[in-house]
């Protein structure tokens, strides 16, 4: 599996007035830790706004979500990834709550500040290993990626790299946050991150000349970026539904997805 | 005369050794300690971010899975010092704990996974935590259970039954509290790392914390305060400030650790000395 | 009355069949893991060979490749590594608490020493993947300081605790009566260490070194942290490669269960398991041989 | 009367055998003395008086011991009741790590007495019985590992008088002593065997024949020779006995 | 002539007086016994003469120990020479875990010898010295854990002339052996006496007068009364000398 970049969306509709209730004071939610940061912040709200209603969230990654909404285990799946092969036949409803661009970043004391797509696949397929041959200084480029099974490198895999395969040299974190702590730790390395958790520790680099933001995204400038799913087991219902609506609402969308670093869905639909 | 050089630069070189150990030691407190202390504030446990969740989650997973692995152990302990035939069969049961011994935790976690969250679909629970947490600590406290009780004296057993006591009457009445010193010792081993485990909990106990305060339900999901610094290691949400979180919850775990250790063995010292009573001079 | 006399035999027999069953529990549950796992894993080699897996470092599953020899390699030698650096200095510290200290410095640094297992892993990861790997890049050109070595480095600290008071215990069960008969002989307190105490206490230290090893080869989030995780056979000791659970912990929660891919890293774990059972059994030969001398 | 009479007693431990046909019978309210050289199995009879040999893997009995006529051995035998009848004193003291009061009253605990009342008489009187009362009984609830080494074995023999046992087994009971404690658990000894049947192995032949009616002598796990202490130390039948009691060896 | 003059010794362990006021000196090329209950100082004082008490601690000695006229005790005097020039032979046998023959060769290897046919011949004069050579000369290099009680305390004998020493100490050698054991090793003393100036503890006051040119009877830390064998087991001049030595306690 991997993210896409523009999918044929089938979103349920943002506010369909219904007369769902809460039947339920606990729901969980677990997978994808990329959308995490969107998710805790939805369930908070959610609970605030229904009290004695328990949002459980986990981590796990993508599949886990995936493999536990499919068993029955958790009520909602979140990924990075659209759902796999093997998990397509057990029902499993799609909801895309957010588009989440991705960010080259590179070590502080790397003189560039752009690169190209064409130069971006060399230096993660390991064609180029000194930033001088990219316009830096004359210092080798350590790349710190992030697991084979990771939905961020299968977008940058996908869109940056064309299905190109990574270097078997480049280290790897497993996760977004020991990334960050590597690539701004280590000189000369190059990585990417949700854009979400991007720090000043570390130099976020335009891609094709292009500077990451979030209108650049929306008007299509700024390719590097995917959906992200929330999946549930059959069409949602009673309080799981209540709370896909408020993530899906005008009200979460506007004001919240931001704040997380995430863009809207309706950005895209614009 | 040479044995007697070598004697002496022997000698040189263990204190050296020891002192690199103890260096090391004082390092890595002081690392951690030394980032994180200055966090620990009020607001750290119960600010918006505050940690007082997976603080009471850590004891509550902890204190489940002993209630889980603290019969079961001590049993099977207690069978392999004092009950346990020289015998094939013995062999095996002693073998069978060696190796869950030495069972990596990841092997663990995925084992609890399969079990407690896909088989019997209670997704990630305290109490799926708990029981996988107690697999962890079974063989550590078999292992220190037999020991403390080979440890007793065999006079005390001899006089014991040679006044007809039955193995029971002489193992709770004279073994076990002349062991538990020696017990309580190991359940304090046990208890660190089960503190400190993070492998096995992410994927049985889950990473979020129950609104409500010291909430009990063994169903709820529970994250630890190791998990906790495991997350805000590797996903510092943005606008939690996640360094700060993983420096203090590192200190604090410590803080935790040693003050646990404090805790269990300064009564177990002042329950030998009530045993022993006073020096014999 | 309570203590009848039969109440007295029932609750004697009753006790004794707790025990009995509590001990047969803990081995199902090994059992019962080992089976689990293993057939888990063995599934893998419906889609995979078995001598591609074990002989082959090519590990790219999304194009059907199953090569795990890459982290078997990684496992042995993060492991070798800490035990080359912290066997010795857990041995030297274990004889310096057993034979040199005195007893108010080895009151203080027994629990102190104790207190080296309390501290979670993670800590040791976070500890390893900002200080060591730093020093690893700044010593040797390593261009990231990922690698074998830190990896090694950090979990030598992480076994010292187990080596020192395993192999503390051994040195202090031996017989008084090896020492007095040796510095009764005239030997220096070293001879006496290096050429009675040691070889005596030998199959006790064994034990404490293998178990070290169990503990070290088993550990992952550690590891996970500073081996940096790139699916490569390791070109040298600080060049980025994976280990067995390292790569179990990085892929586990984004593959699907039950998908070859998934089997292949419950494969890995059975590896493990099997890997910590013969140390086992190596650890009891060496007792065993130890009590027959 | 015969309390004890032991028949064609083999005992193995392993391959190795302990004891070899030994016939040896013992008479109520006496004191009988085991002598005989290190190694020569005296603990070893002594201990399979109340089956404390059972705790040993691999150890084979074989003949008959009869107390009171009831073999212990048969297996209908209750080992916990015989081994309440049949009272057992060690080499060395070996205390409970609880106070002077608890060691006394353990036994009776065990079998069942509660009574506080009760305990607090049975406890004294077993104290006074083995001569330790005006020695203690200030510091009853303080730990018994305090005593001095004399108090230790005189609060072990308080231990198993507290329940009532009818036959005394005592291995070496002074050989960890000094002579003044030594002296006063001989002379408890001589006032005990009004009340019970007593077994004493000594490695001391004046203290055989100083506190033992009869006397017994092993070599090699035979019963080389058994009679009246002071005939057996003056005119012993045996060459053997002769050699080890002039002191040739051992 | 005198090898070895104590001169008043004391000895506290901790608060504890253990000797008290010692006088006594060892002529070169014979046998002292010490004789005494258990506890009263025997052990205490034998180590005294190579400072084994040194490994204990809170150990305080006062007076002085000479041997060949040098005190023991002087800050300059090597304790690891000193051991070399005095060999202790302990209760119990206590061999290394190592080969028979890697046992006796523990002593000359660590000071330094390492000449192979040197080492085999020392080994083979030293069991030879022992009496053991005949029994273990085929098992040189089994362990010496599979030998017999006695067989061990042989070799732990050899053990010690390997290293040449002067002096021998030997505290109740024989106290865990069986008969036959117990008199090839009294044999061994005898002729050993030849070379070596051997003191000798023993519980066993037959051992004493088989062995010993001279007897010592401690009591309670002190040196009640030293004097020729014959003389203090027939004529002792103490009355305590007297009581202990017919049995009166101990
Ligand atoms: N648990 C045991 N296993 C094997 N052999 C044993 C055991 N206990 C004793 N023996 C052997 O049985 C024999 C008799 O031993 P026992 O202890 O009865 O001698 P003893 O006469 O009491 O000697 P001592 O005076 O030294 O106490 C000895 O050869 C001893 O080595
Ligand atoms: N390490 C020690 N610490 C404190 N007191 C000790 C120590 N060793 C011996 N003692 C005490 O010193 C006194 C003399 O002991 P020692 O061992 O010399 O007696 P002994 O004559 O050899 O007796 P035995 O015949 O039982 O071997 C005893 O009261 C003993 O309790
Ligand atoms: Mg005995
Ligand atoms: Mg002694
Ligand atoms: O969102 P991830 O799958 O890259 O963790």
């Amino acid at each position: 599996g991997c993210g896409k970049t523009a999918a044929p969306t089938t979103t349920t509709p943002v506010s369909t007035p219904s007369a769902t209730t809460i039947d339920k004071m606990t729901i969980s939610s677990a997978g994808s830790t990329a959308l995490q940061p969107l998710v805790k912040l939805a369930a908070e709200d959610f609970m605030t706004k229904n009290a004695g209603v328990q949002v459980n969230l986990s981590g796990g990654g993508s599949m886990t979500g995936l493999t536990n909404v499919a068993s029955g285990a958790i009520d909602i799946g979140n990924s990075d990834v659209f759902v796999t092969d093997e998990l397509k036949d057990k029902g499993l409803i799609d909801h895309q709550v957010c588009v989440a661009p991705f960010l080259l970043i590179t070590n502080k004391d790397v003189a560039i500040d752009n690169l190209t797509k064409a130069q971006a696949t060399d230096i993660f397929t390991g064609k180029i290993t000194n930033w001088k041959e990219v316009g830096g200084k004359d210092a080798p480029i350590a790349i710190i990626g992030r697991a084979k099974s990771s939905g961020t490198r299968a977008t940058i895999v996908k869109i940056v790299m064309d299905g190109k395969e990574f270097t078997d040299a480049a280290a790897a974190q497993d996760s977004t946050g020991n990334l960050l702590t590597g690539v701004a730790q280590t000189p000369g390395a190059i990585g990417y991150i949700d854009a979400a958790y991007l720090k000043d520790t570390v130099k976020a680099l335009k891609y094709n000349g292009v500077a990451y933001s979030a209108d650049a995204v929306a008007s299509g400038q700024y390719p590097i970026y995917a959906y992200e799913h929330m999946y549930t087991k059959g069409e949602p219902t009673g309080t799981v539904k209540l709370f896909l609506d408020y993530v899906m609402s005008k009200e979460f969308q506007e004001k919240s997805v931001e704040k997380t670093g995430f863009l809207p869905i309706s950005a895209m639909k614009k | 005369m040479k044995a007697r050089q070598t004697d002496r630069l022997a000698s040189v070189m263990l204190w050296v050794g020891a002192i690199a150990i103890i260096v090391l030691l004082v390092a890595f407190l002081g690392l951690i300690l030394g980032r994180g202390l200055p966090y620990l504030t009020p607001d750290f446990f119960n600010g918006p971010d505050g940690v007082r969740g997976q603080l009471f989650n850590s004891f509550y997973l902890l204190a489940l899975s002993l209630v889980f692995s603290l019969p079961v152990g001590v049993g099977a302990g207690i069978y392999m010092a004092e009950y346990a035939p020289q015998n094939k069969l013995t062999d095996l049961i002693r073998l069978s704990t060696e190796s869950l011994a030495t069972v990596p935790s990841i092997v663990f976690g995925l084992f609890g996974m399969i079990i407690f969250v896909n088989k019997l679909g209670l997704g990630f629970t305290i109490l799926g935590g708990a029981a996988t947490l107690a697999l962890l600590n079974l063989p550590i406290l078999v292992r220190v259970t037999e020991e403390s009780l080979r440890a007793v004296p065999r006079s005390y057993r001899e006089a014991s039954l040679a006044l007809g006591a039955t193995m029971w009457q002489t193992l709770y009445r004279v073994i076990l509290p002349t062991a538990l010193p020696g017990l309580i010792t190991g359940i304090t081993l046990v208890a660190g790392r089960a503190l400190g485990e993070t492998a096995i909990l992410i994927f049985t106990a889950g990473m979020n914390v129950s609104r409500i305060l010291f909430d009990t339900n063994p169903l709820a999901a529970g994250e630890t305060l190791a998990v906790h610094l495991f997350a805000a290691k590797s996903n510092p949400l943005p606008g939690t400030n996640a360094d700060q979180i993983a420096d203090g919850t590192a200190a604090l775990l410590i803080l935790m650790v040693i003050v646990f250790n404090i805790c269990l063995t300064l009564p177990s010292r002042w329950l030998q000395y009530r045993l022993l009573g006073k020096n014999k001079g | 009355m309570p203590h009848s006399k039969s109440w007295v035999c029932f609750s004697d027999r009753l006790a004794r069949y707790l025990f009995i069953s509590s001990a047969v529990l803990v081995s199902l549950i090994i059992l019962c893991i080992i089976w689990f796992v293993g057939m888990q894993g063995l599934s893998t080699f419906r889609d995979a060979s078995v001598i591609e897996f074990f002989s082959s470092s090519k590990w790219s599953p999304d194009t059907g490749q199953f090569g795990a020899l890459t982290f078997i390699v990684g496992s042995i030698g993060t492991t070798l590594i800490a035990i080359l650096i912290g066997g010795p200095l857990g041995l030297a510290g274990a004889v310096f608490l057993a034979e040199i200290a005195p007893p108010w410095v080895r009151s203080v640094m027994r629990p102190a020493t104790d207190l080296f297992a309390g501290i979670p892993s993670v800590v040791y990861g976070y500890v390893g993947l900002t200080v060591i790997v730093g020093l690893v890049r700044r010593y040797t050109d390593s261009s990231s300081g990922y690698g074998v070595l830190a990896a090694g480095i950090v979990l030598a600290i992480m076994i010292l605790p187990t080596v020192i008071s395993l192999s503390e215990d051994a040195l202090r069960s031996l017989p008084a009566t090896y020492k007095e008969a040796s510095l009764a002989l005239g030997a220096t307190r070293w001879q006496t260490i290096r050429r009675v105490l040691v070889p005596a206490a030998s199959p006790g230290i064994l034990t404490a070194i293998i178990l070290a090893m169990a503990r070290a080869i088993g550990e992952t989030m550690a590891v996970q942290m500073v081996i940096g995780n790139s699916p490569r056979f390791p070109g040298s000791l600080v060049s980025p490669t994976s280990t067995l659970t390292s790569n179990i912990v990085m892929e586990m929660g984004n593959t699907p269960y039950g998908s070859t891919w998934n089997n292949a890293l419950f494969m890995m774990s059975f590896i493990l398991l099997i890997i910590a059972l013969i140390m086992i059994i190596l650890v009891r030969t060496a007792v065993r041989k130890g009590a027959v001398r | 009367m015969d309390k004890i009479v032991v028949s064609n007693l083999d005992l193995f431990y392993g391959e190795q055998q302990a004891l070899n046909n030994i016939n040896l019978a013992m008479t109520e309210k006496s004191v009988t003395a085991l002598i005989g050289p290190s190694g020569c199995g005296k603990s070893t009879f002594l201990r399979a008086l109340n089956r404390m040999q059972d705790l040993i893997p691999n150890v084979k009995i074989l003949g008959q011991v009869r107390i009171d006529g009831q073999d212990i051995y048969a297996t209908n035998s209750d080992v916990v009741m015989l081994r309440k009848r049949v009272g057992m004193v060690f080499q060395n003291p070996n205390p409970f790590p609880k106070s002077i009061f608890e060691n006394v009253a353990y036994g009776p605990r065990i079998h069942g007495e509660t009574n506080k009342k009760k305990l607090n008489e049975i406890v004294e009187t077993s104290l006074q019985g083995a001569v330790l009362w005006d020695e203690v009984k200030d510091r009853l609830h303080k730990s018994a590992l305090g005593l001095s080494g004399g108090q230790q074995q005189r609060l072990c023999i308080a231990r198993v008088l507290a329940v009532e046992p009818e036959i005394l087994l005592m291995d070496e009971p002074t050989s960890a002593l000094d002579p003044i404690s030594t002296m006063k658990i001989e002379e408890l000894i001589s006032e005990l065997k009004n009340k019970y049947t007593i077994i004493i192995v000594t490695h001391n032949m004046h203290q055989a024949s100083r506190v033992s009616d009869r006397t017994a002598f092993f070599l090699n796990g035979e019963l080389v020779e058994e009679d009246v202490t002071s005939i057996l130390f003056t005119r012993p039948a045996k060459k053997k006995t002769e050699d080890y009691i002039s002191g040739r060896f051992g």
